[in-house]
């Protein structure tokens, strides 16, 4: 039988290296793993790179894990945010290295890895400071930058609605990266509000179908993330 | 002189949009325009974070914390709303889907090129989101800013000095003074404020300015 | 008001020109959009490429539209079907043009040409005849195909249900090609089995929203394909 | 010599399948293999065509036109199932999410290309579908097929004779004679149908075979 639940969230982080690359949902307040966050912060590992939209806001969650000196790198395209202050200061004192890619980027070099694509051309960044030291090629009357796969060791992401098998809904735009980041790691964790009997999902409706998840962690009333 | 208010300059880049146009509103002064379509006309709304029928904010109380805009600022959804992940906004983005992106803008040039994400500031951090996606990838940008900088500077230049958003890619410039087209042959005034006259304008941009045959007024 | 819908067949497939690119949905008999595909018959475009999975079953639909000798090249993945006759015909003839394309490649030319991107290296094909000619790159231990975007001037294209914004559900694996397609051409055609108001559609279970769609006429009962 | 029946190949591979794996079945002999997975295995069928937990053949009159597999047959969901279109179907199967492919073979090296699209026959014309890129992606690419072909020649060669779907891909191959592990080292026979040696085995075959310390007698 195949069931991805686990017990605790201990269980759902178990294994995770130090070095790892993290890839973790959310934008803004909205999909944010808070449990997760919390469960890798104490799970220990370090030196991990971390692939986020925000580098995390206030000084808890992914801003806690960055303040306690665990993350070497992030891969983000909007550091800062309304209430971001711990990037700013590991950024003034040289603590975190930055990689700044543009969203859609961001957010195709993930999908890239998930197809299991080798790279590809974006217009996006062409002719602008982000494309420099990348390969320049001219396609169709156009400047095109190539961009490799983003692929993660662990994903970290937040669903409305699961099944044993994995299989999982959103809530609204609470959905932003997780389906790709999904796809683009080789562990899928996934923390769901509801977890639901097999064939309860319209099979129409699945987002994200379980072959993409690995570990089911139910949390019904996860913390409101940025507080 | 009757320099447009912010307000004003968003009113009179909404009268442009036709109905049923796919836009997206960029950060600032551009997200007042959706106050300003004029009744009548059906816009819908893009955001980058995955809707589509992007509605106005709710009534106080009545917020969603899992519906929010690209300013992380609570939406609704408009009957004929869809939702997608972040890869599918970026498709329409990218891939010329969006008919008008009408963005905030530091610096334009007289070719099109716009900056709009770092002033090359090294004392805190870059940040640049959906900003080149959106002006590498939309059908047409238009920039919407005042004029000069605080500080009086020409926003409007031969060449930006601030580190580029996207080269030649702004067809169409909304500001307090005036709204002028980038074309091949330059800039060209298609308005000015009433009051104004081309030597004044010319003297407060940093690029070459050519008058239409037909410019009218600024008005909204 | 934004209204996709049109009052008929023909005003569906007006304006298609001579030499035209036309992506076409289906996959097997399921999703093929059997009136347009008539209407496209009844127009009198010729010269055209077609890009479908397939290339016609019998001598109706698609294979109808080859025998008379109005499509120059065909790309597809799999031209030969149970009850595939008129394109062995013509292709013994050497009366039409194949460009013979991996099923995943297709799919994801099209979703390039969509997105927005330059050309992409996929691990389809390195090592095979259908990669001769093609540039190789080898990528983290790889080697990998460029393959470049597919851009229809139409899309063709059967749903399930839309509004007149042109957002669409589909039904089942009468889903296949179509989302993907809408996206990737430049006017895209949709003929719907239901037309429902605006709203109706749950904005979370949209599956093409209305921004890829063009035109939209409803057929409530649709002929079957391949007969 | 008791060679195995078609089914029996099937059946043989089915019993390495684990529980809960995520699998494709290649047109022809390995759609068979559903059948006979041990009671209890609950294994993941995906379909290119848009299907993950694709279930059996539904009973005569029940079909459902648009409900098919990739071989055009119709099918049923299972419980838990997902539908899916063809863009991520192939990012599944590209991006090395499907961990079983198990496909007909024409041919198959000593280094594990696989041949299995075409005969090089050019009366009639080239279809590829989806092959390529599933043998191109699959975790695990296992072959089933007869150990020669009708002719008596070998299947299993050095070197393909027949155009490749994709080179080094196959760690496994069914037949009806025997099981044999593609490893760095070369073919190595795990199982052989009771009654043929080595030599025997062999002489049926285009590489040079190595027999496990360990091997036993090829039985359902």
């Amino acid at each position: 039988m195949l069931d991805k639940r686990v017990s605790s969230l201990a269980d759902a982080v178990a294994g995770i290296h130090d070095g790892a690359t993290i890839l973790i949902g959310g934008f803004g307040n909205a999909g944010v793993p808070v449990e997760l966050i919390h469960a890798l912060i104490d799970h220990g590992a370090r030196n991990l790179t971390v692939v986020a939209n925000n580098a995390g806001v206030g000084r808890s969650d992914l801003a806690r894990l960055m303040a306690m000196g665990r993350v070497r790198k992030i891969v983000c395209s909007y550091p800062r945010s309304k209430g971001s202050v711990v990037f700013e200061e590991l950024y003034a004192a040289r603590r975190i290295e930055l990689e700044l890619v543009p969203q859609g980027t961001l957010s195709e070099r993930m999908r890239a890895a998930a197809a299991g694509l080798g790279g590809f051309y974006t217009p996006t960044a062409a002719g602008t400071k982000l494309a420099e030291g990348k390969e320049i090629r001219h396609l169709n009357g156009r400047d095109y930058v190539f961009e490799a796969p983003l692929k993660g060791d662990v994903a970290l992401i937040m669903a409305e609605r699961a099944d044993r098998w994995g299989n999982l809904t959103y809530r609204l735009t609470a959905r932003n990266f997780a389906p790709t980041m999904a796809a683009a790691a080789d562990t899928t964790i996934v923390q769901a509000r509801e977890i639901v009997e097999l064939g309860a999902i319209d099979p129409e409706a699945v987002v994200t179908p379980g072959i993409f998840v690995d570990r089911l962690i139910h949390v019904p009333n996860p913390a409101p993330a940025g507080v | 002189m009757a320099p447009l208010s912010r307000d004003q300059i968003a009113a009179r880049a909404a009268r442009d949009i036709p109905d049923g146009a796919y836009v997206n509103l960029g950060i600032g002064l551009p997200t007042l325009v959706a106050n300003y379509v004029p009744p009548g006309r059906e816009v819908i709304y893009h955001s980058e974070n995955g809707i589509l029928g992007m509605g106005p904010a709710p009534p106080p109380g009545r917020e969603n914390p899992d519906l929010i805009n690209a300013s992380k600022q609570h939406v609704t959804l408009a009957p004929g709303a869809a939702i997608f992940h972040h890869t599918d906004a970026f498709v329409m983005m990218r891939g010329g889907h969006i008919e008008y992106a009408l963005l905030g803008g530091m610096q334009v040039s007289m070719t099109g090129d716009l900056a709009n994400w770092s002033t090359d500031d090294e004392t805190f951090p870059p940040a640049v989101g959906g900003a080149m996606d959106l002006a590498a990838g939309a059908k047409n940008i238009w920039v919407l800013m005042e004029h000069t900088a605080r500080d009086g500077a020409p926003k409007i230049l031969e060449r930006c000095t601030y580190p580029l958003t996207a080269p030649a890619v702004v067809s169409r410039i909304y500001t307090n003074l005036a709204v002028i087209d980038v074309t091949a042959e330059g800039l060209v005034v298609r308005e000015m404020a009433p009051g104004l006259d081309l030597a004044a304008l010319q003297g407060k941009t940093g690029a070459p300015l050519r008058l239409a045959n037909d410019w009218r007024p600024l008005t909204v």
